[in-house]
């Protein structure tokens, strides 16, 4: 094991990794902008470096920054985190030239799923459901056009190297197509430094279910069965839980076995997620692959038993994976919140500030993932995530009534924050019958004639 | 005179707003209010790298910030460090140092190397004076805006 | 199911009822002494009524103020928590006679298994294994001398209606039984309204064990396992764990059996602990059984994914219980430290107070129970509990880590606390290789030559 | 004059102890200072049932409150229930109330029955004057310490 790791991140996903470095006998050495100075999880780590103002152009996202603190302090390992430079296929790199290891897979696996394209390859040849569409990067419009026409409208133009939601473009029609491709290619050039797109047929009315899977340095690899991630609000997930509600066992069964079998050829070390849509006949078509942890990791701890975080840190010591697949089971349902910093009565603006007041709640299957607390100014620089809460039940229904409860209790002032959201979701028929669509919370607030907060 | 209610007024600001400071003044009176927090220090302005009152390392935040009032009382200037590494006082272990307390510099003196990724750069004054004190040792690691030199302005 | 239920108790266990409740859709009714009026629990419960001043013989313990409460908030029954009117057999039968569901046993189960005497009588019955000793209550000094020759020095004289640790002597010799039956008899009828005591083989050294156990109206009764409370200081609990470390699987399974069928014979509907002291040869002796549920009821909970107190309420509300013995399985280890307001340094006195700062721990596998938060006052008229940190591993090595870093995160200021003991006990090794009798927090004290606080 | 290291000191005193309000005052000078807590109300003292501050219930504590500081600048004295249970005006459901606003009342005087446990308990004025108000109505559950009636002392 590691004797020192360095966490490139901050805010709540640092304080995780804290957390599970600590309970492994990990020192940590936690890197950190001038903006984050009085943040609240440095006070846990065994060592602070500042390297950087606030933007993290100038901080978090500095690799020789970042490089420089890990040699000062000699550290074994980086872990990323997630965001920042977690998916950073360079940066892997650097850490390997440096003989400091990569909490992560190795570079070209990541860049193997990492890029889109060539993961549809990937998923091909394990038989892992894609939609169809284009093979290889979008050469001409007049090539995207006549493939289009082939899978049928609507089609969705998506960058190779995007994530998140920037860099796609959906396209009804040719001319919506076309001048799509140039749009997308352009945002993604902008955002990634790379202008490859590419096509895929469009699902208007589709859940998004993923599939955790951890692979070790040995060529094992677990699945760690589903996650649902419908409730986005601008392809931003909100609410996440596991297992999915509904799913066909054999459809899940099948799908987690894909996944994990692609995760396994990849050479693939570390924690990895596999995305898919979910369309209301239960064929799934691979989205993308996640290769870090990701933000809604703690629901699939919740019900199985893992510590996710724990695990990419023995993975990358290159220990085993402590269960063999029959051992990995389920229990309950477990449902996880993302409490954001953000006015949903301003459309979801950022509310960086002072928190006053910051009042969680607990008891019985009640777990928070938060770096704040009372005292604690939020900066403008960064994401708006100031906390993850998350319920565990023996069952979806269980699990449900807790988080209505543990929302009730959870109190912050003075800033605006989603949990009037989340107590307003928790009652509606689509979420707790599990009748809905990555569309529905955005269809929910359109519908509003008045803010969400005079409806909670 | 002292107003009461606008003291009672400056009163509820502080607490509505956090503030960590208040003076008041009349034409006889001077009232100061203090308000420190228990778990939030007050925030440092996130400036430039090198100014008088460039933030401190956090480990000895405290120490530090006082240490930089009497600095800033004083008229000295610090240089603190552009990047993390690793400080080296002289080019060479046998060489001597850039600069020594008593070292007269200028905007393009080298002061200092910081080795990062083992790359050695060296560190301009960008300012006239005279170096005052050495504030780190050969060899110690350095964060990102920490004070390296003290400098008396010319 | 009941629409309302009345709470006739404070702190943590009334806020533990209301959350049970609430994922229920049971409204609550609490009642609260004067000097609770600000207790922070009260905002979470639908109705509350004030029943008095501060002393509790003038408020949680008066029947007949609590029956009034219940009638003019028109409830269908009364939880009482632990403590307060838990286990006393009158106020179930008052509840019964004013039509009102006592949440909790009949009072002739509580009265049978209650009673010490008539317990040890039922054990032998389910061959529950218990001490050798009286059969009856002392009758006179003379007999029990006799008796005590026969099952040899030490022995202890016990209350049959006591309970934590009031009314007990325990005799090396003749003279020391003489004087302790009157004592004990004496502090029994003082504390309880009975001066019955009788005489029982003492263990000198020997750990606490204990079975939990849940009846239904129905004649069916699932045991939870064992917990191990071996960490008590003065007969008072201070840690808790889920399932007892180190217990031959064979032994555990044959005593849980036997405590589970004595509940049944007793036609016993409800929450009850059966609590054993178990030698070094991991031979166990019946202590006593709680007819409640128990403070350190949440460790259970954690490894058997139950939620207790639903079940105590879904018991008294004729619901069958939901699975069968089978069905029952441990997933990991669970240990509770329960946080007092008291001072380590000063002889854990009470410390009464003005609660600044309140930094409670999070991440996964913790939970919290507590009623208190920064602003709150503690008042002195109660308990010094003031939560209950709780953390689940995926084994005893993995809790304890957690444990630690819980412990580590966790600031309560200005008022002192066990938290700092707790830290030191994490470390201990008689703690984290269960070496460890019911004595040893009490040595370690004994063996400081300063304070513990300088130790931590 | 006002001292100023006295006011530091005493606002230093206000915030390490919490304190919602300090007075202030010199021969020229009053300086009050408030500092409202967000989590916590001042407490209330838990004094006996029968006296001019009673505590009121909680649901309305806020707002009954403001009301017993007039009640106590106006002189009036609170009649409280000593008990849980169900307020009644009258001995029967035809019958007149003991009291109403104007009634004269001596310690003796039973004002109004409380039903407990279908036990109808007399309550007593215990105080001697002039009955100013009813606070509850015929029928209401009270609680514990609830004002039942404002009187005004002979």
């Amino acid at each position: 094991m590691f004797s020192r790791i360095l966490i490139a991140n901050r805010g709540e996903i640092a304080l995780r990794i804290i957390r599970a470095a600590r309970e492994l006998g990990v020192e940590t050495v936690c890197v950190y902008s001038e903006a984050d100075r009085e943040g609240p999880w440095l006070e846990f780590a065994d060592r602070t470096i500042c390297i950087g103002p606030a933007p993290s152009s100038e901080s978090y996202l500095r690799i020789d920054r970042i490089i420089s603190a890990a040699e000062i302090a000699n550290v074994d390992a980086i872990h990323p985190g997630y965001g920042f430079l977690a998916e950073n296929a360079h940066f892997a790199e650097v850490c390997r030239d440096c003989h400091i290891e990569f909490i992560g897979p190795s570079p070209e696996a990541m860049g193997l799923l990492g890029d889109k394209l060539s993961c549809r390859q990937m998923a091909t040849r394990t038989r892992t459901p894609i939609f169809p569409g284009s093979k290889d990067p979008i050469k001409s419009q007049d090539d995207a056009v006549k493939l289009a026409s082939e899978i049928g409208y609507p089609v969705i133009v998506k960058a190779s190297a995007g994530g998140g939601g920037r860099g796609m473009r959906i396209a009804h029609n040719e001319a919506a197509l076309r001048s799509g491709i140039s749009a997308a290619s352009k945002e993604a050039e902008a955002a990634f430094g790379n202008g490859a797109v590419y096509l895929e047929k469009f699902l208007e009315d589709a859940r998004h279910v993923e599939i955790q899977v951890l692979g070790d340095k040995r060529g094992n690899v677990l699945q760690l069965f589903d996650r649902d991630c419908t409730s986005q609000r601008r392809h931003q997930k909100l609410v996440e839980e596991a297992p999915a509600p509904g799913v066909d066992p054999k459809k899940r069964e099948a799908v987690a076995k894909s996944a994990a079998e692609m995760i396994r050829r990849a050479g693939y070390a570390g924690a990895a997620t596999v995305e898919f849509l979910m369309d209301r006949d239960q064929n799934f078509y691979m989205l993308e692959v996640n290769t870090r942890v990701q933000v809604e990791h703690p629901v699939t701890e919740m019900v199985t038993g893992i510590d996710i975080v724990k695990e990419t840190i023995r993975i990358a010591a290159g220990e085993p994976l402590p269960l063999k697949q029959r051992e990995v089971t389920l229990r309950g349902h477990s449902i996880e919140c993302r409490i954001n910093a953000e006015d949903p009565d301003k459309g979801f603006i950022p509310q960086p500030g002072l928190i006053t007041e910051f009042s969680p709640p607990g008891g019985p299957g009640v777990r928070l993932d938060t770096h704040v607390r009372a005292g604690y100014r939020i900066p403008s620089a960064y994401d708006s995530l100031i906390g993850k809460l998350i319920v565990h039940g023996a069952d979806r229904e269980e699990a449900i009534a807790r988080m209505r409860g543990a929302l009730k209790e959870f109190k912050i002032a003075p800033i605006k924050t989603t949990i009037p959201l989340h107590r307003r979701l928790m009652d509606e028929r689509q979420f707790t019958d599990a009748d809905f669509d990555i569309h529905y919370i955005e269809r929910l607030l359109k519908s509003d004639n008045s803010d969400v907060a005079q409806k909670v | 005179m002292l107003d009461i209610r606008k003291l009672k007024e400056l009163v509820r600001l502080m607490v509505a707003n956090d503030l960590t400071e208040l003076d008041l003044r009349d034409s006889e009176e001077q009232v100061t209010l203090r308000r420190h927090r228990l778990n939030h220090a007050p925030p440092l302005d996130a400036g430039p790298a090198l100014e008088a009152e460039a933030p401190s390392p956090r480990d000895t935040a405290a120490a530090r910030t006082a240490a930089s009032a009497t600095i800033a009382a004083s008229g000295l200037t610090k240089i603190a460090s552009p990047m993390v590494g690793t400080f080296y006082a002289a080019a060479s272990p046998d060489g001597a140092p850039f600069v020594t307390a008593g070292s007269v510099v200028e905007p393009d003196t080298v002061v200092c190397l910081v080795e990062a990724m083992k790359i050695f750069n060296e560190i301009k004054a960008e300012c006239s004076g005279t170096v005052e004190k050495v504030l780190v040792k050969n060899g110690d690691a350095i964060e990102f805006g920490e004070p390296l030199f003290l400098i008396r302005p010319k």
